[in-house]
């Protein structure tokens, strides 16, 4: 079963419950290793999406995810902005005009969105932020195509790769963003972007498996 | 026309010392504008905010933006690919120390130099003298 | 307990800015105090408010005082010599970038460290990446 | 005819009234190769002085210069209130306890000033400085004192000495304060510093005259 508008803006407002019920831990995450405000940067990005997105139950797929990224750069406030609002904006282009999106279309989908992220932040893998969630779970998405598993399966195993890719950020020292400020002292935390990164990947696993 | 100053920086008051600091010494010559704080007034960046300054101080002879934090440049970059190219090329980042280089900026474009001059005047910002020898 | 810093600005808006900056970056962990402006609201600097400020940081670990301009250092130097020397040799000047390196500053002292490694930490912030690898 | 507590008083009260007058003056003088405040600066430090040495008519000549120091450090709010400041403080403390200056007292005391803008500026001759006004009135003052003239001409020649010290800044390159940081651009224009150092010693040359 492929996933649907529907299942998308679904997918949005309960991102939107899940990153506002963690808006106390991403920043207390944040505290550690930058300016604990990444849980209020998310939390008001995407109340501000829930909003804009209220009236498009018909739109399609491109137009919702632009909607949601233009949305975020103008309202997170912080270096996750323009990050998410990226990625959000050119999984949009990847998924214009469509109405649901097949197990192939996902992994396109997110493959834009880290090719987004990378070209804005101009960072790669290793470097202690939320591409240490999403790479992993691109990479898990696209073996699971290769394997043909179920949407629902494939989307769990992203989720799954971008959770351990999140815990993986605790050992690894920071070169990018605020955190590098910290030098060797940002080893030992987990990173509180990588951690967003994840609750929305998990969100989105949960959507489509209920 | 002298060349304009941007700066953009998480705290609106910062932005607005530091064009205050360097407006003294460049008079009304210079048009220093400011992008501080976001929308709602707490600490971060705000694209409208980058846009309309980046508006204000737009001129032929050219814009040189200065920023607090390394962070601050992604929402800049993204202000300026919403720019047309014309009013792009006219635009450089600065990598200099922001409140030296935001000075010793104003004073090189109230002095009438290019848009070039005026970045390399940025960047001596770091070998301002605050010390022994000031 | 950890080092304090002290901003002198001749801007009370940019020293205070300055402020709410770095002490993002240190939480409750860090006292930053300012001297921004004169005692008359104007831009210049004060004295008294840089023996305030000093008086307010005051602690055991030591002060690092980052300043905006070199003709800062003057008004400092002389708050420094109405000190009685203990509580002088706590506190350094610092040369480094205002706001880089207070925000380095401010990260360095929340970990604890000495007063010489705060100072270093601060006058890394010539090297501050703001640029094509943020 | 020695140079009295009383002519010290009435040489500040000139001062300040004199620097009134020149307050447009040395800030367009200032806005030139500076900040635009020189003017109003010593305007207000002078004011101030004004106001906190009303009631000394009876103070020596030490306790008098040591007042103006104090008073102009706190409240001039450019480089030149540490300047002057540390210079009005020397020269208090050159002339402690007394209630009247022969000539080498007077020099004396220029000399303490000198020294004090030296090391607080960290400074020398032909750095485009108030200095460049003070040192020539200086060796202006010791040859004075050499030939033995009278103390009106003494005071006569170091102001005017002050005033071709003060001209000559327009030729020079500003290697310390804010016009150093127009390099080559500093040169043409007068320092507003060398300008006020001029007023000064030349009120005190009218005072004593009249
Ligand atoms: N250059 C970058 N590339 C990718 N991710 C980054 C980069 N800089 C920061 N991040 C991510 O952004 C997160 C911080 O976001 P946030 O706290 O909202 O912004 P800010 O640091 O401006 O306060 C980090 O935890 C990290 O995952
Ligand atoms: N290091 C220094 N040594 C001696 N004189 C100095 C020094 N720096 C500045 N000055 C003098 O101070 C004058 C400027 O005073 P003012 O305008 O009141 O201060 P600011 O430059 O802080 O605005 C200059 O014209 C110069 O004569
Ligand atoms: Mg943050
Ligand atoms: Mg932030
Ligand atoms: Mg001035
Ligand atoms: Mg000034």
């Amino acid at each position: 079963m492929p996933v649907t508008n529907k299942d998308i803006l679904h997918w949005l407002q309960r991102s939107t419950q899940v990153l506002h019920e963690n808006n106390a831990f991403l920043t207390q995450l944040d505290s550690a290793i930058g300016d604990a405000d990444h849980g209020s940067n998310m939390d008001r990005g995407f109340s501000a999406v829930i909003t804009k997105i209220s009236g498009m139950q018909e739109a399609d797929i491109g137009t919702l995810l632009k909607t949601v990224g233009t949305t975020l750069v103008s309202t997170v406030g912080g270096a996750s902005g323009p990050l998410y609002g990226t990625a959000f904006l050119r999984a949009g282009m990847a998924t214009a005009g469509k109405q649901h999106l097949e197990g192939a279309e996902i992994v396109a989908m997110f493959e834009a969105a880290v090719e987004g992220i990378k070209a804005r932040g101009k960072a790669q893998a290793g470097e202690k932020t939320m591409l240490d969630a999403f790479i992993p779970a691109l990479e898990a998405g696209k073996q699971a195509q290769l394997e043909q598993v179920p949407v629902t399966e494939l989307l769990q195993r992203m989720a799954g790769s971008a959770e351990s890719g999140m815990k993986a950020t605790i050992d690894l020292l920071a070169t990018k963003g605020r955190a590098s400020y910290l030098g060797e002292r940002s080893i030992g935390h987990q990173d509180p972007g990588a951690t967003s990164s994840w609750l929305i990947l998990q969100a989105l696993a949960d959507t489509v498996a209920s | 026309m002298a060349v304009s100053i941007v700066i953009v920086s998480h705290s609106a008051r910062l932005a607005e010392g530091v064009a205050e600091l360097a407006g003294q010494m460049s008079m009304d010559e210079v048009t220093i504008a400011v992008a501080g704080g976001t929308d709602d007034g707490s600490i971060g960046t705000s694209i409208d905010k980058v846009t309309a300054a980046l508006q204000k101080a737009s001129n032929p002879e050219g814009t040189l933006v200065l920023l607090d934090l390394g962070s601050a440049v992604m929402v800049t970059e993204m202000a300026l690919e919403m720019l047309d190219p014309d009013e792009r090329q006219r635009i450089l980042l600065s990598s200099a120390p922001l409140v030296e280089g935001a000075v010793l900026a104003a004073v090189e474009a109230s002095a009438g130099s290019t848009l070039q001059e005026v970045a390399e005047a940025a960047n001596n910002g770091h070998e301002m003298p605050k010390g022994r020898w000031s």
